[in-house]
C-alpha cells in the first residue's frame, strides 16, 4: 500500500485538518466527535440539512457543506458510518430553530447510527433514505438498495430548498421526490486499498471489471470482461433507463461521475457516450455534472446517475451553491 | 458465588485482549462478504472501553454495562456499533442495580441483549448476522448448577457453532446481502465477534 | 491496460465531444484542428490568453477555458504537444483586435509548435514560457525547467487580467512577473499508463516513490522510499523555498495538486502539512487551491506549487471565473 | 539517373513503411528516456503523409518534399513535428523546381535538412539528438559516382553509426535531458528514426 498518509488510525482526522485549512472562510471542522459545519454558526430559521457517511468517499459529504446545500457533515472513519454522537452535535451545532432533515444513504450502518441520532437529538429532526443503486435487488432478501451517486444531487436540491427557506416538511416532501426520481449504477476497473486494510478489498484480473460495485470496495453484481467504453456505458446505462423506468421525453440531468482513480478524459469520453444514448432514446439532457464527485479512494472506474427533472428541480438545480466541491451564482 | 462489577470490568478486558488478537480475522471475514472494517470497528470501540474503564470504574454491574454501550456507541459506527451498543445497553438496564449477577441475571442479560439487537437490526435467525451466534447462545445459557461461568460457557460454545452456522447461508442483512448468492462460503464476521466475546466472558468468568 | 476508451487513437477526440457535451454554454469545441474555445466568438478589445499542451493533463488546459481565464486551449495527442495549425487557428478564432498572448509550458516540443505558430499567424502575438519545475537543473545541460502547476496559476490570473481590458504588453508583463514567482515540484507513488502505450511509463517498487515527476510520465530527480506523507510533504516543499527562495513574511498561494489516482482525502491530508510547515517558517498563505487541477492521467501523486503573490494578483486570483473546472464570483 | 517527383513519391512510401514497422520500437525507446510517444508520432505524421500523396500527388520533388513538411508539421506535434516539418521544408526549398533531381540536389537537400533541424532546435552534435544522425549522414552522402542511391545509402550507413554513438550519451537537449545522467545508456529515439528513414529512402532509390 502507498498513501499519502502518516498513520492509518489517523486519516480522517489529518485530512479534516487540512480541509479546514482550505476552507477558513467556508467551514468550520470540529474534532471529537468529528463534525464538518458551514461557517458562521447555524441560520436561524433555516432548515438545517445534514448528512454523513463512512469517509473516503470525498469530496461527499465534507465537500458539499455550504451556502445552499448542507450544514453539517458527519465523516466516520473510512468506509465505517459516523456515530450517532457526531449526528447528535451535527443537529445540535446547526439548528437555527427549523429543524434538521438528515440524508441518510441506505446502508444498515447509516440508518442505524443516524436512527438512535434522531431518537437521542432534542431538536425537530426528520430523516429521509437514499437508495439509488439499481445494481442490489430491493427485495426482502437484502438491506435494500445501496445510496450512491443520486445522493450529491439530493444534497444540493434539497440544501437549495432549504437556502430558501422551505420548512422542514417540504424539504422532507422534495427530498422524497428527488429520491423517488433518481438511479444510478457503477463499475469498478480497479478495487481501492482501505488504509486500515492496505490491501485490495477485491480482485480482479487484468482484463475484467465489476459491475454494480458499491462506493466501499464492496464486489457488485458480477465480474465480466473490461470491454470498451461504449459497452460500459451501456452497461451501466441500460439498467438504470429500465428502472425508474426514463422515457422519450423525459427531462434529466445526467451524473457522470469518477469513482476516484479515473482521469477526467476517460470521464468526458464515457459522458459523450451517454448523452449520445439518450439523445438517441430521446431523453433531454438539461443539466449534467462531469467529475469525482462520490468516490471510493483510488478507485478508477465510474458511475452514472439520471434524475428525472420538473422544474421546481431545475430551478433548485441552478441556485446559487458555495461549497468546496460545488460553487455557482456566487 | 456470583459476578461483581469488577468481574464484568475483568471480562470486558479480557474481550478487549480477544478483539486486538482477532482484529485482523475479523477484517478479513469482513473484506470476504462486507467492507472490511469489523475488526478495526469493534478494535477501535474496545480500546475506547479500555480508557475510559481505567480512567473511572463504575462500582455496579449494570453501570459496567452501560459505560461500555456507550462507548460503542460513540466509537464503533458502522451496523455493529449501534447492535452492540444497544445489546449492553439493553443487558445493563436487565441487570437493575445489583452489585452482584447470579446465574439468571446473566440469563437475562443475555436475553435482553438479543432483543436489542432484534429491535434495532430486525434480523432474525438464518439471516447471517450476529443473531444466528447470540439466538442458540441465550438458548444455551441455562443456570442448571447456578454457576455463572457454566452458563457463559455453554452459551460460547453454542455461539461458536452458530457462527459456524452462518458460513453457507445467503445473507439477507446487512451489506453481505448485496452479494447474493455470492455471500455463500463465509462466515458471517458479527456472528464470529459475538462468539468470540463470548468465549472472552465465559473464560473470565472460570477464572473469576 | 483497463480505461474507459473505445480506442487508443480516438480517445483526445471522443473526449473532447463529451466535453462540448458536458459544456455546451461555456465551450465550443473544434475538430480538425482541434481547438476549445470559449462559447460566444472572440471578445472585441481583450486580449486572447491561448495556451495548450499535450492531452493527459485535465482538467488543463480545456477546463480552463472561459470567463476570466482563457480564450483557448489545443489539446495536442496524449502527452504531445499539439502542433502549431492548433494555435494558428486557436488564435484566428479568439482574437478580438487586441492581440493573443501564448502561455506555453517549457517543453521543447511545446516551445517549437508554438514559436512556429507566432511566426505563421496574422494577429499580433506575444509568447511567454512558463518552467516553474525545481525539479529540474536549469543549466546549459538540460532543456530548461519544465511547466507545471504553476501554469494553473499563471492562466488564471493572467486571465483575469486580459477580462479586465489589460493589454497585449500589460498581459505579457504580468504573466513574466508571476513565472518569476512560482515554483513546484511533484512526486509519483505510481505511473500512469499512456493509452497509446498500454503499459506503466516507468516501474516503482511496491514501497518506492519517484521525487521529482514531472506531469508526463516522464521519470524524476531519484527513486526513494515511500515514507509518510510529512517526508513526502517536506521533500517537496523544502527545494521550492530554497529555491526563489522564499522567506518568513511572504505572502503566498499554496497550489496543492493531485495527480489524478490520488484522493482527496490523501490530498487533503498533505495540505494541511504543507500549510502547518509554511506557517512554521512565518509564511503567510492567503490564497489556496486544493484538487486535481493538472494530472498526469492515473499518476498516484502529488505536487506543490507556491507562488509569491503582491496586491494585484490577490486581486486578479479573486476576480470572477467561469470555466469548467474553476468557477467563483459568478 | 536522377529522382522524380514519382521517385521521391516512392521513397516516401517506403519511409512510412518503415515507420509503421518500427512504431513499437520508437515507442520504446522513448518511454526507456522520454514520454514514449515519438513511435506513435511519427506514424499518425506518416499515415498523413501517405494518404495526401494517394489523394493528390504533386509534380515536382519539391512540392511532394513540401507536402510532406506541411503535413508532418500539421499532424505529428511533440519536438518530432517542427523539427522533421523543418528539415523537410528546408530540403524542398534547397532543390528548387527541378522536375528530377541529381546527386548534388540531393545532397543539398540533406544539407539544408541539418540546417533547419539545427536552426529550430539548437542543438550540436553530442547532445543526444537526431541531429547526431543527421552531422554524419550529411558528411557521407559525397557524390563521387553521381549515384544518388549511393550517396543515399552511405548516408543512412553514417546515420545508423550516429544513431548508435547517442547510446552512451548524456542528453542536453529534449525531455531526455531532463534525466542528466540516468539518460545514459539508451539509444535516442529521434536519432534512430533518422537513421530509418535515410535506410529507406536509401533502399528506394536503389530500386528505382
Ligand atoms: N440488521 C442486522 N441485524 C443484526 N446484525 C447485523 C445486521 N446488519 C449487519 N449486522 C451484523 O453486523 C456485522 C457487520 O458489522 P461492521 O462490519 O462493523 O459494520 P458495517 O457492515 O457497517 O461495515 C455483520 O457481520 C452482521 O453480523
Ligand atoms: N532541441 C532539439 N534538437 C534536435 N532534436 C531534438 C531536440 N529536442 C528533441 N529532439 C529530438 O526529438 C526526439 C523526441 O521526439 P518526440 O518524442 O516525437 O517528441 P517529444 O520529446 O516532444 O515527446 C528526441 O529523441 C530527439 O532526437
Ligand atoms: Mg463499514
Ligand atoms: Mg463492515
Ligand atoms: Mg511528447
Ligand atoms: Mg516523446
Amino acid at each position: 500500500m502507498k498513501k499519502i498518509i502518516n498513520d492509518p488510525e489517523t486519516v480522517v482526522q489529518d485530512a479534516l485538518r487540512g480541509m479546514q485549512a482550505a476552507h477558513p472562510d467556508l467551514l468550520a471542522v470540529h474534532h471529537d466527535p468529528a463534525v464538518v459545519v458551514r461557517a458562521g454558526g447555524p441560520a436561524q430559521g433555516k432548515v438545517a440539512v445534514i448528512s454523513g457517511g463512512g469517509s473516503g468517499h470525498e469530496p461527499l459529504h465534507g465537500g458539499f457543506v455550504g451556502r445552499g446545500m448542507l450544514s453539517a457533515a458527519c465523516p466516520g472513519p473510512v468506509f465505517t458510518s459516523p456515530t450517532s454522537d457526531q449526528v447528535v452535535d451535527a443537529i445540535a451545532r446547526t439548528d437555527g430553530g427549523a429543524g434538521a432533515l438528515l440524508i441518510v444513504k441506505n446502508y444498515t450502518g447509516d440508518v442505524l447510527n443516524f436512527e438512535m441520532a434522531a431518537e437521542l437529538a432534542e431538536s425537530e429532526v426528520r430523516s429521509v433514505v437514499i437508495d439509488d443503486d439499481v445494481a442490489v435487488k430491493d427485495s426482502l432478501y437484502t438491506a435494500g438498495r445501496r445510496g450512491v451517486g443520486g445522493t450529491v444531487l439530493l444534497e444540493k436540491i434539497v440544501g437549495a430548498a432549504a437556502e430558501r427557506g422551505d420548512d422542514l416538511a417540504a424539504c422532507e416532501a422534495l427530498a422524497l421526490r428527488v429520491i423517488a426520481s433518481v438511479r444510478s449504477m457503477g463499475l469498478a476497473l480497479t478495487s481501492c486499498v482501505v488504509p486500515h486494510v492496505g490491501s485490495p478489498s477485491f480482485d480482479l484480473a487484468d482484463d475484467e471489471m465489476e459491475i454494480g460495485i458499491g462506493i466501499h470496495g464492496e464486489p457488485g453484481r458480477k465480474k465480466v470482461k473490461a470491454g470498451t467504453a461504449s459497452e460500459m456505458v451501456s452497461a451501466l446505462l441500460e439498467p438504470i433507463l429500465e428502472d425508474l423506468p426514463f422515457a422519450s421525453g423525459d427531462r434529466v440531468l445526467l451524473f457522470t461521475n469518477s469513482m476516484g482513480g479515473t482521469p477526467l478524459v476517460e470521464l468526458y469520453l464515457a459522458h459523450g457516450i451517454a448523452e449520445q444514448l439518450l439523445a438517441d432514446r430521446g431523453i433531454v439532457v438539461e443539466r449534467r455534472l462531469v467529475g469525482p464527485y462520490i468516490t471510493s479512494l483510488e478507485m478508477q472506474g465510474m458511475s452514472l446517475t439520471l434524475l428525472r427533472l420538473d422544474d421546481e428541480m431545475v430551478e433548485l438545480w441552478d441556485a446559487p451553491v458555495h461549497t468546496p466541491a460545488l460553487r455557482w451564482g456566487v | 458465588m456470583g459476578c461483581t462489577a469488577a468481574d464484568v470490568v475483568a471480562a470486558l478486558r479480557a474481550a478487549a485482549t480477544v478483539v486486538q488478537e482477532h482484529r485482523d480475522e475479523l477484517v478479513r471475514l469482513d473484506q470476504a462478504i462486507g467492507d472490511a472494517d469489523h475488526g478495526e470497528n469493534l478494535k477501535r470501540g474496545f480500546t475506547a472501553v479500555l480508557s475510559r474503564l481505567d480512567a473511572d470504574p463504575p462500582d455496579t454491574p449494570a453501570k459496567v454495562l452501560k459505560l461500555v454501550a456507550t462507548t460503542l456507541i460513540s466509537t464503533v459506527g458502522g451496523a455493529a456499533g449501534p447492535l452492540y451498543g444497544t445489546a449492553f445497553l439493553r443487558a445493563s438496564a436487565a441487570v437493575g442495580d445489583a452489585t452482584e449477577l447470579d446465574c439468571p441475571a446473566v440469563a437475562r442479560a443475555l436475553q435482553a441483549a438479543l432483543d436489542g439487537v432484534v429491535a434495532r437490526g430486525k434480523a432474525v435467525v438464518g439471516d447471517k448476522t450476529m443473531v444466528d451466534a447470540l439466538t442458540p447462545a441465550v438458548t444455551a445459557a441455562a443456570c442448571a448448577d447456578g454457576s455463572v461461568a457454566a452458563a457463559l460457557s455453554a452459551a460460547a460454545d453454542a455461539a461458536a457453532e452458530g457462527a459456524s452456522s452462518t458460513v453457507p447461508m445467503v445473507a439477507r442483512k446487512g451489506r453481505a446481502s448485496y452479494l447474493g448468492e455470492r455471500s455463500a462460503g463465509h462466515m458471517d464476521p458479527g456472528a464470529r465477534s459475538t462468539a468470540l466475546l463470548l468465549r472472552a466472558f465465559a473464560d473470565a468468568a472460570a477464572e473469576a
